[in-house]
Formats: structure tokens, sequence, C-alpha cells
């Protein structure tokens, strides 16, 4: 595999994204691809337009100006649930699983995609539908053996931990299978050692699974472990893109992240 | 599958409006089921027969009955009477000195030797004037055998009408809609039906015409009518092709029907589309409030002398004259009982002595409290003519029944209200018309009779 | 079509709107301050009026003293509700507010029925029952003079909220709950002020309507017209408050009178109308005249 | 976590996600279904008279629940929709057509008219939502009681003439027990069904976090307009039944109170729990059934308060319930009958 080479063409490509709250701008200008297999990470300072990108790859946000190109489709005009069946899942920040389910259910929701049981099928759970719901299931127990969470699959997810929460949220994420899998801050608010698990999911993710990774990140330390190239914004403007040593030398970068550091 | 929904939508909305566009159904098609067994009403000639369990009952009631009939109850024996009615909801204003009247006219039975010496009990069920707890209320009663059920509103009196005659159980009601009461049934509406009192209002109008017409207004050669009404099963019952034909007949013209909900703060909308249609008689079938809001809506739009307004039975009663004050002057209405006032009337006397001895408030001095209080004791009577006829074991809803059919005029509370059924009767027809005069209701006619309007 | 009435049929609905508006009025400040909107506001504006009808009848007290005596109560009532039914509840969706409001409205048709029966009752009439003759336009003064002090209400309350320490604090909250409690106002006796000036509101209303029409139970079926009302004007705006009011009332009276066709007549299109219009203003401006549009974060 | 019974281990996927998972459970539902149907040849009318209302309350509530305990949005117009039920079937049958069909079809036009007071939804979510079913609630009944009088009976409605199976006539509380609770049977399994499967983690996604669920390609307006279909499908059904069992229909009976009770039957019960419906209807339908016996005798304790009494305590009980409910147990009684098995199966020496 050669995530780098530069020969094959980009995953995705978002152009020229320009996004503004009324008089606030989110990203100026922002470009960027992301080429298949390799993991990107997507970094800055709080309120430096990494989640407003996410949110416009995700169509949550429609910028005003620029395209975002993936599988030959321009997301910025593809509804957001069609989005996820171009092959684009993603996490959030502040975890937005579906507190009322249980971890099992969560994943099993994620293929609802994959499956194609009609309102009525559902509603007499014979047949089909019931051989769909058995076969989808053993791809989730899959995925629960790998996360290693086999133990809280039952648990409603509402009273897990934080760090089981996000787990099962990128399990989730994984269950619909996708191409690009993008994670918004997955490390966030965990203690080292969850935050060593984490790492390591994510890579196995990487290397067993031949996703093509997108991470958002606010920590530059710990991506620069686990990324392949980072793309770094502040205030909304893209100021640097390379590889993590790159990006270490960058002087634009040291002084967006020590002007941040100074601020606290 | 968005899509198949959204066509499915499409096509079904299509087939709605299609089907809801389409021009009445002829008539042939419609009786499918002609009355099925089961609903229709056990003709009277029928019934002795389903009262067959018991051997003694004479065939004919002028056979003498054979010693085994018990005609005195033995000790420690009850009978109970039921009252299905709406004590909440729009009609309480009636309904809740009803409730009060039955309780002291079962007492009052109690107190003069109960029915043939057996004590007499009451249950109740409160509807609050929805036919589901009306159904609900009706399960219940029904599984305890009733002899005869007490109840009021028009609607839940047509709902539970096909059931009373399943269960052969007979009832007296205060709802006397002429759909509930026809074709003849078990539901016996105990004052002239809403039709008849107004086919004997137009009666009296037109002969009186030049004597009551409004002062001024329009059109005063002969009387317009519009009728400002509820907009409910009760209220919109007036108006049927038979009473439309009857007072074109007696050359009354129906300028219009005006509907409102009740509890409306304001009408002077309806009362002012009326006078654009060009009424000049405002006929109401609503309870007292009705009247009351049109009565102080036409005097507040000073409009008062150009309209006769007059309302059915129900709207004379004390919560109206409280709650119109001075603006209740001049209405009239179609009476079909005696009044608190009549101190000379011996049942009224009655009435007034157990009010007073049971310490009622004076807001429950109403028409409900006295007609339930007499019709306790109409039920009392024919509940004793029937255990004359059959003795106590022949008793049953099937055999009052009978007797109610058979008995003819009965003076209830020795005549505050009179009932009158028969075979094919199934309300009384004497009214007399009253006017509000310096807040008191003054007889302005002797006793009418009705034109049978019933629905054909 | 009855165009000649227009003028007539117009000025009615104006005035019918007046109390529409002041009932709109009681369930923008209660969702302004805590984001409830409260189905009970009819059965609080019933028991008012029945409170005091008591006061008249069983003390022989004038309609006026009544009237203010009710309002006392009427603080203690809203402000009550509001701690003992809504406090728990703060933070729980808003499904379980709406419940709560309807639950309420329940146990106050229970308390009513219990405390004073559900016999209608008239007040002493607050305002002669007279006409008032402005060319062809006929009006009931008893509604002229009710629509003016729920107009002068609203002039109250607009100063209140501008000029009174309370009513500032109140405007505080309704923007920003933490920022209020930041400054170190108590957002839970906001609340209850809210509660408390709602239900004062739904009693001046119960008053100028059972002045009207009586006390009686139906007084509280009311309220389902000024919520096509609130929605029109915006959940939040106490102008909007007025304007769905009075459109509403217009809405309705014209809808009503208008038309000639006795067949139209009979469906009794000015029920429904108000309606209609909250589907028609769901669709097309789901926040209202004035509401306010809220970004959503993620 | 679920707590098992000892000994009771997945053997399969399919194992795992069936409802009844050993014999001892088999037997039992056999044994509760058999006693289900056998009622009536035991029972006394006024108790199937009960039950009977609670079978038809535990359809609308199915209903209800789909709506606002799986996809979490407010209906205020429960008992209309049961009102479209109940007119189709009522004149579905004045024409000639056999109540057996006339109930599914009425489920299914109930079901359109439910979606399309759904529509809102692309445009408006949680309150505003509530409000468009409130004017469903207003709207549907004015239909009934003024338009096309000749079909719909105008103010009066229309009587129903029993339902016939050959030579049966349903016009019994002891014959219209087996359609009801046949009918309760089926939408339960049904309700039950939808809540394990794909369409019913849709629902739950959408009610949990839209966005999200948007974000794993659940388009939330699709589903919305499914969850209003099937809950005012379940309406059309408990209406038909409705129409029958009362044999007389008229506007006034679908008011918003209705409406207002089958929500509070869902909290109480508990929502987003197939059992929820179940246990809140009968829950509400029994308490009303006991208030009704116990304001004779608070009315002989508080005679001056006797009238009173007899129509205050439905409301005010109800009322008080409910807002016991949603302060002290807001997951309802479905979720302290999951604690009490739990306690079961945990109590001392069970194994």
């Amino acid at each position: 595999m050669t995530p780098n080479s530069v020969s094959t063409p980009p995953l995705l490509q978002a152009e020229n994204l320009h996004l503004f709250f009324g008089g606030l701008s989110a990203l100026v200008n922002v470009s960027f691809q992301v080429r298949p297999g390799e993991i990107l990470a997507l970094i800055g300072p709080n309120g430096a337009g990494k989640t407003s990108a996410l949110n416009c790859l995700n169509g949550f946000y429609r910028p005003q100006k620029g395209h975002i190109l993936f599988a030959n489709h321009d997301l910025t005009r593809t509804p957001t649930h069609q989005i996820s069946r171009l092959g684009i899942a993603r996490t959030f920040q502040n975890i937005a699983l579906y507190t009322g389910m249980t971890a099992l259910d969560n994943l099993m929701a994620a293929r609802h995609i994959r499956m194609n049981q009609s309102m009525f099928a559902s509603a007499l759970y014979f047949g089909a539908a019931q051989r769909e719901e058995i076969a989808h299931r053993r791809v989730v127990e899959e995925i629960i053996d790998f996360l290693e969470i086999e133990h809280i699959r039952k648990a409603t997810v509402g009273a897990l931990p934080y760090g089981l929460r996000k787990r099962v949220e990128l399990g989730r994420a994984l269950a619909l299978e996708p191409r690009l899998l993008l994670l918004d801050e997955p490390m966030a608010g965990m203690n080292v050692e969850e935050k060593e698990d984490m790492a390591r999911f994510i890579l196995d993710i990487h290397e067993r699974r031949q996703m093509t990774l997108l991470l958002v990140e606010h920590d530059m330390g710990l991506v620069m472990d686990i990324a392949q190239r980072v793309v770094v914004l502040d205030f909304g403007v893209k100021i640097a893109e390379g590889t993590p040593s790159e990006i270490k030398a960058n002087p634009a970068v040291i002084k967006a992240y020590l002007g941040e550091a100074e601020h606290k | 599958m968005n899509k198949i929904v959204l066509t499915i939508t499409l096509v079904v909305m299509a087939v709605l409006v299609l089907t809801a566009c389409a021009p009445a159904p002829a008539p042939t098609p419609v009786p499918p089921t002609p009355a099925p067994k089961p609903t229709e009403p056990p003709k009277p000639t029928t019934a002795p027969a389903t009262t067959a369990p018991q051997p003694t009952a004479a065939p004919k009631p002028t056979d003498v009955p054979k010693p085994a009939l018990r005609t005195k109850a033995n000790p420690g024996e009850t009978i109970t009477l039921y009252h299905l009615g709406d004590v909440t909801g729009p009609l309480a204003a009636i309904t809740t000195p009803l409730v009060s009247g039955f309780d002291d006219g079962v007492k009052y039975l109690n107190k003069t030797g109960g029915i043939r010496g057996a004590q007499v009990l009451l249950e109740m069920s409160d509807t609050a004037s929805q036919v589901d707890r009306a159904i609900l209320g009706y399960n219940r009663f029904r599984e305890k055998k009733p002899l005869v059920l007490q109840m009021y509103g028009s609607g839940e009196t047509e709902a539970l009408k096909a059931r009373l005659a399943e269960d052969k159980i007979p009832v007296l009601t205060a709802g006397v809609s002429s759909k509930g009461s026809y074709p003849p049934g078990y539901v016996f509406a105990v004052v002239p039906i809403y039709t008849d009192q107004f086919g004997l209002f137009i009666d009296w109008l037109v002969l009186n015409w030049d004597k009551v017409k409004p002062a001024k207004g329009q059109g005063l050669d002969s009387p317009k009518i519009a009728l400002v009404t509820w907009d409910s099963a009760f209220g919109r019952d007036v108006l049927t092709a038979e009473t439309r034909a009857y007072a074109e007949r007696k050359g009354v013209k129906i300028v219009g029907q005006e509907l409102f909900t009740p509890g409306a703060p304001d009408v002077t909308t309806q009362i002012l589309a009326a006078k654009k249609a060009g009424a000049n008689v405002i006929y109401t079938n609503t309870l007292a409030h009705g009247p009351a809001q049109i009565l102080k809506d036409t005097v507040s739009l000073g409009v008062r002398e150009e309209f006769l307004i007059a309302g059915c039975n129900w709207t004379l009663d004390l919560s109206m004259l409280g709650l119109a004050r001075e603006a209740a002057e001049g209405f009239y209405g179609v009476f079909p009982n005696h009044w608190w006032d009549d101190a000379d009337h011996p049942g009224v006397k009655i009435i007034q002595a157990e009010f007073a001895a049971n310490n009622r408030k004076p807001a429950e001095r109403a028409v409900g409290y006295l007609l339930a209080f007499s019709f306790v004791e109409a039920m009392k009577q024919y509940i004793e003519k029937t255990i004359d006829r059959v003795g106590f074991e022949g008793l049953t809803g099937a055999a009052v029944y009978e007797t109610i059919v058979a008995t003819g005029e009965l003076k209830a509370m020795q005549g505050v209200t009179a009932l009158d059924y028969n075979k094919d009767r199934r309300a009384p027809s004497k009214a007399r018309i009253v006017q509000v005069q310096k807040g008191k209701f003054v007889y302005l006619t002797d006793w009418m009779t009705a034109p049978d309007l019933k629905p054909k | 079509m009855n165009w000649d009435l227009f003028p007539q049929f117009l000025a009615t609905g104006l005035l019918t709107g007046g109390i529409y508006s002041l009932i709109a009025l009681g369930l923008v400040l209660i969702y302004k301050a805590s984001r409830v909107f409260n189905f009970a506001q009819g059965h609080l504006l019933m028991l008012g009026a029945f409170i005091t009808w008591w006061f008249t009848e069983n003390l022989g007290w004038d309609v006026w003293l009544a009237f203010a005596a009710a309002i006392g109560l009427a603080i203690i009532a809203g402000w009550l509700v509001e701690r003992v039914a809504l406090r728990p509840l703060i933070g729980q969706p808003i499904l379980a507010t709406v419940m709560m409001t309807l639950a309420l409205s329940q146990v106050l048709q229970g308390v009513t029925i219990l405390a004073f029966g559900a016999y209608q009752r008239s007040l002493p009439y607050l305002f002669p029952i007279q006409p008032i003759v402005l060319g062809d336009i006929r009006l009931k003064l008893n509604l002229a003079l009710a629509f003016v002090l729920a107009m002068l209400g609203f002039i109250i309350f607009v100063l209140f909220f501008r000029f009174t320490r309370a009513g500032l604090a109140m405007r505080a909250a309704a923007e920003d709950h933490q920022l209020a409690q930041s400054v170190g106002l108590s957002v839970p006796r906001i609340f209850g002020m809210a509660w408390a000036i709602a239900s004062v509101v739904a009693t001046v209303c119960g008053v100028l309507l059972a002045n009207i029409s009586g006390v009686e139970l139906t007084l509280s079926l009311i309220a389902l017209k000024a919520f096509p009302a609130v929605l029109f004007g915006g959940l939040e705006s106490i102008p909007g408050a007025i304007v769905g009011g009075l459109t509403v009332g217009i809405l309705e009276s014209l809808v009503g009178g208008l038309p000639q066709d006795p067949a139209l007549r009979a469906l009794h299109l000015g029920d429904i109308a108000p309606y209609v219009f909250m589907l028609i203003v769901l669709w097309f401006r789901p926040d209202g005249l004035f509401g306010l549009k809220r970004i959503e974060r993620i | 976590m679920a707590i098992r019974l000892a000994g009771d281990f997945d053997i399969s996927y399919a194992h795992d996600m069936a409802i009844l998972r050993n014999h001892g459970q088999w037997v039992m539902l056999i044994v509760f279904l058999t006693g289900l149907f056998a009622l009536p040849f035991v029972a006394d009318g006024k108790t199937l008279g009960l039950l009977n209302i609670i079978g038809i309350s535990i359809i609308a509530a199915h209903g209800l629940n789909i709506l606002l305990g799986y996809t979490g949005q407010i209906s205020l117009g429960q008992a209309a929709f049961m009102a479209v039920g109940a007119y189709t079937t009522a004149v579905l049958m004045k024409y000639g057509v056999a109540f057996w069909f006339a109930l599914p079809i009425s489920g299914v036009v109930g079901g359109i008219i439910g979606l399309l007071f759904g529509l809102p939804s692309l445009r408006i979510k949680g309150f505003y939502l509530a409000m468009a079913t409130l004017s469903a609630q207003i709207i549907i009944p004015w239909f009934f009681r003024n338009v096309r009088v000749d079909i719909f009976g105008g103010t009066p409605g229309l009587t129903i003439a029993p339902p016939r199976l050959g030579e049966l006539v349903f016009n019994t509380q002891e014959t219209m027990y087996f359609p009801i609770m046949l009918t309760v049977v089926v939408c339960t399994l049904v309700a039950k069904n939808i809540a394990r499967t794909r369409l019913g983690r849709a629902l739950i996604a959408i009610r949990d976090n839209d966005l999200a669920a948007e974000v794993l390609g659940i388009e939330q307006f699709s589903y919305k307009l499914r969850a209003f279909f099937i809950s005012a499908f379940y309406a059309g059904l408990a209406g038909s039944l409705w129409a029958v069992y009362a044999r007389s229909i008229n506007p006034e009976q679908f008011s918003l109170l209705n409406s207002v009770w089958y929500l509070g039957m869902v909290i109480v019960g508990g929502m987003g729990s197939a059992l929820g419906p179940i246990l809140g209807a009968s829950f509400i339908r029994i308490l009303e059934e006991s208030t009704v016996q116990l304001a004779p005798a608070l009315s002989k304790m508080f005679p001056q308060a006797a009238a009173g009494m007899l129509a205050a305590l439905g409301p005010l009980v109800f009322g008080l319930v409910l807002a016991l409910f949603l302060i002290f147990e807001p997951r309802g009684l479905a979720h302290r009958w999951e604690l009490l098995k739990a306690a079961w199966r945990l109590r001392p020496f069970a194994h």
C-alpha cells in the first residue's frame, strides 16, 4: 500500500471552502485533499474551524463558496443522509450516541443503510427480514469483538462511562463500513490509558480494515504519532500542510500554537 | 421508499377526494342489512314471550293474577334505580341539580314506603357529555340488569339506543332528540321532542303574531325565524325536513341557521348574520346559557326590540334568569312542566318541602331538580304497576317496558310533569308557552298539543 | 358574501381578539421565562373567574374588590404551581413539561368542580350591557371595555419589563438562563414570578370573560383560541401576542360572518379558521411573525 | 444490563434475538394466551366490558407510543385519528362492506390522514409539531360534523350494525372480546417487532439524536412520516373497533381530552417500551373504573359535594397520577416492572 503516492486520485477533495455565520467567518478559502488509504489529521487551536470543516463534509453546514468532491459527488449539494451512503462515517466531539439504545443497537442502527427490509417486513419480522437481522448481527458482533466491548453489548449507552461511550461511537461509525472515516477529537477528555487504547484502535482500523481516516484533533502531540499527513487550520485559514515532521518544524504552526499558549 | 409512501398517499388522497365529491348515494343501496334482528326493538306484542321464564305472567292484563304473584317486598329487598348522566361537560348547568333532585327523590320514596315496601337504592355514573364514557357507564350498569335507566344527553341516548333495545332496558331520557326517540325503541323522552316543541312554538307564533311581533324590525308581516343554536347534536336537532315543511305550511319562513360553540363569549356575529338574513324571530335549542348569551348580546348590540326570542324547554331555567338578568325579560319558551313558583300545585309543594328539608343550595332550585324528583316518582309508579301485573319475580326491564307503553298518560309527582306513551309514541306532546316577565315564568297559554314532527 | 357587514365583523373580531391577546400574553410570559408552554392557561383563567364569583356570592364583596382579591390569590396559585409541579421538571425534555401542564389542567378542572360545583353562575356586571353604535357598526360596550382593559394590561407589562428591576431580571433570564444565574439572578425565582404574573393575567381574562358570558367550566376552552395566536405572533414575543390575538380574532369573525350561502354557513367555518391558519403559519413561518430563529449548535 | 435466569445462554444470534428464549417462556405465553381467550367463558360482562375498553385503549396507546416513545414526536391528535378509523368503518359498513375488511382499511385510511398531518415535520419539530397535531384534533371532528352530512351523519353521527361472521353476531361484551383481543395481540407483536428491527432503531435514532441519525443515513423526514403513519394506523384500528363496540359514533366522542388521556397512558406505562402501553392503558382504565366505584362512597361522606364528587374525581385523579409519574417515575410502569423482575431474579438463593 502506498498511501502517500501522489499519482492516485484523491478520495476526497475540498476546494476553496468559504463558510460564514452572519459576519463571522468560520472557513476562509480552505482546500485540502484526503488520499485513499491515508490517515490525515486536521489540527489547529480552538476555534480554528476544524469541526466546521467536518460539518461541511457531512452536509450539516453548506459552505457559501467552494466544493467538496467525493467519489464524483459534490458533497455540498448532497443531503446529509445520502452522504453516509456514499461511504463517509463520522464520530462527534461531544459524542452523539443514541443514548436510549443499547450499545449493540447503536451499532445495528448503523447497519441501516446496508439493510433493505421494508417497513412491513420489519413489522412482521418474518423470513427474509429475520435472516437479514441475523446476518447483520454477525457483522456487528465482529466489530464488538474488535473494540473489546462485548461486556457492555446490552447496556444502555447513556449510562456508560465516557471512554466506553467514545468506543461505542467509534464502533457505530465502523459498522457503516465506510470508505472514509471522520473522527472528531476521538481522544478528547480521555486519560492517558484510554488515549493509548484509542490510538491503538485507530491504527488497527487503518491497517486491518484498510480504511481512510480523517482525524480532527486539538492536541498536536498525539496526532503526530498516528497521522501520515497533517493539515493545520488557524482562524479558518489553512496555514500549513505536510508530514508530521514538516509540520513540527513549520514556524507558522509553532506561532499559532504558541500564540494560543500565551493567551492561556 | 419515500417515493412509494408519497405515491400511495397521493393515490389514496385522490380516491378520498373523489368519493367525497361523488354525488350522494342513491337511497336504494343504503340499507345493506335492513335492520338486523338483534337491533330491532321487539314489538310490544311479542315482548311477553321474552319474559316467558315467569309462568305467572298473565297473557292478558285482565286475567286475575294467580295467587303466587308476590306484590309485597321481602324484608331487606331493594330496587336500584340507575342514573347515567353528564354531571360535567357543557350541559352541567342543567344536570348538576338533576343529581340532587334524583338523590332527594329517592330519599322521599324511601320515606314514603319505598316501592311496594322495597328500599330504593340509587347508582350514578358521570358521562361528562362524552359518548365514550356513557358507553363505559352503560356497560357497568347493564350487567346489573336495571329495570329502568335515567339519562340526559341527546348524544348519549342516541348512541345507546340500539343496545338498550337489545338488552331490553327502558330508559327515561331528558335528551329528547328526534333521532334518539324515533323510530320507537326502549327510549322514552320525558318531554316533547325538540322538533315537536318547535312545531308547537310555530303554532302559537302564527296564531298570535300580530300581538307578539317585535316592536320594530324587518318584514313584520309574517314571522321569519333564524335558528341561533349550538353546534352539537342537541343544538342542531330542530332543523329537519319535517320542521321545514311544517313551517312552510304554516306560512313561516326559516331564514337561516347560525351556529355557535357552547360557552362562546360572543354571538354577535351570529345575531347580525341572522338580521342580515331577514329574521325577526330567533329560536334556540340550547341550555340556559345559550339563550342568556343571545339575549345579552342582542341587548348589547341594541337590537333587542327587533327580535322575538324563544327557545326549547331546557332554555327555561333558573341559571338562564341568573345569567341574562334584565336581558331575559320578554323571552319566550315551550314549557312542558310546572315550575317552582306554582306553589299551589300539590306535587310542587312536596318538592319544595323536600328541597328545604335536605338543605339544598339556592342554585339547585332549577328545572333539573324539579324534574328529576318527578321522574323518580314516575319510575316508582311504573315499577309498581309492573309488580301488580307480574309480581316481584317477574320484574325485568322488558316487563317495565310493557307497562310503560301500556300505561298511557301518567302524572309524575301528581302532575309536575306528565308522561304519555303508547306503542307508537315515545314522548308526551303537551306544553304551554311561557314568557319571562319581571324575572318569573308567566304562562301565556293553556296546555297545547304539539304537532307530530317526528322524523319519517 | 355579507360584504356590507365587513367593517362590523372587523370591529367585532378586533375586540374579541383583544381577549385572545391577553391569554396569549400569559402563554408568552411563561414560555419566554421558562420554555414551558402552558396548556393549563385556560383552566387558570376558569379558576380565577370561579374564585371571584365565590367572593361576591359567599362573602358578599363588591365585584371589583373580589376581582382584586382573586388577583392576589392568583399570584399565590401561579407561584405554587411553578414550585410544586414545574420546578421538579427543570432540565427534563419538553414533552415532560407539556404533559405536566396538561395534567395540571385536569387537576384544576377537578379542583374547581369539587370546590365550586359545575353550576353556571353569573358575576355582578363590571360594565353595563349597552351597545356602542358607530354609524353602521354596533359593538358591545362590555367587550369594548374588556378590550381597553386588555390593552391597558399590555402597556403595564411593557412598562414593567422596561423599567422595573424585576422586569429587567425577567428579560435577562429569558435571554440566557446561565448568564442570568452568573450575574446573581435566581432563575427559579424568576420562573415563579413568570407563573405568578401569567396567573394574574389569566384571572383578569377570566373575570373579563365571565362578565360577558358567565362563570362556567367551558371558560377554559377559550385558551384553545390563543394557541394559534401565540404561534402566529411568535412564542417569545410580547408584541407578537397582541398581533397574533387580534389577527385570530379578526380572522375568526370574518370567516364566521362573511359567507352568506346557508350551505356555507352551516359549515360553521369560523370554528376552524384559527386552526387552519395555524397550520399555514406552521408550514410557512414556523417561528411566527416575531419569533426568534434558532441556529442549532452541533 | 438484562439479568437472565441461570441456564439461559445464547446458542445463536437468532436465539439471542428471539423474544422468547426458553421453554418456560413458551409455556408461560401459551398459558397466558389460552387464559386470555378463555376468559369470556368464565368472567362476567362487567369485567369483560372493562377489558374490552382496555384492549381498545392499548391499541391506540401502542400507536402513540411508536410516535411518542420511539420517535420522540408529541401528538395531541390520537383521538382524531381514531375518529378517522371509526368513521371509515362506519361508512364502509353502511355501504355493505363487512367489518373484517373494514378494519384493516380503517387502519390504512387513519394512517394516511395521520401522515398528512405529519407532513409539517419536514419543517418543524418538537412542540411545534404538537401544535400541528392539535389542529388535527380540531379540524378532523369539525370535518365529520359539518362536511357531507349525507355520508358522515353530521353532529348526530352514525349508527353501526354489529359485525357478523356467518351466524355469529358480535353484539355483546363476550363476542366483541375476541376481535378486540386478537387485534391487541397482533398489534403488540407488531409493535415489539418494530422496536427490535431496522425500522425501530431508525425511529429511536431520530428520537435520541436526529443529527447523528442523518449522519448514519437515516432520513429523518421519511422516518418521521412512517412513524406518523404507523401511529395513526394503530389509531385507525382502535377507532374501527371502537365504532363496532360503541355501535354509534359522533364527532364529540373523539375529543382533545381523549387524546390527552392516551398521552397519559403512554407516559404512565413507560415510553419506548412495548410493554408500556399495555401497563399504562390498563392502569389508567382501571383507575378510572375505581374512581367511579369510589365516588358514591365519598359522596356519602361529603353529601354537600356529592354531585361534584362524581365529576371531579375523574380528572383530578388522572391529573394527579400523571403529574406524580412525571415527577417521580418518568420512565413509567414498564421501568418499575423491569426493576421488579431484576430484583426477583437476584433474590437470594434463587440458584
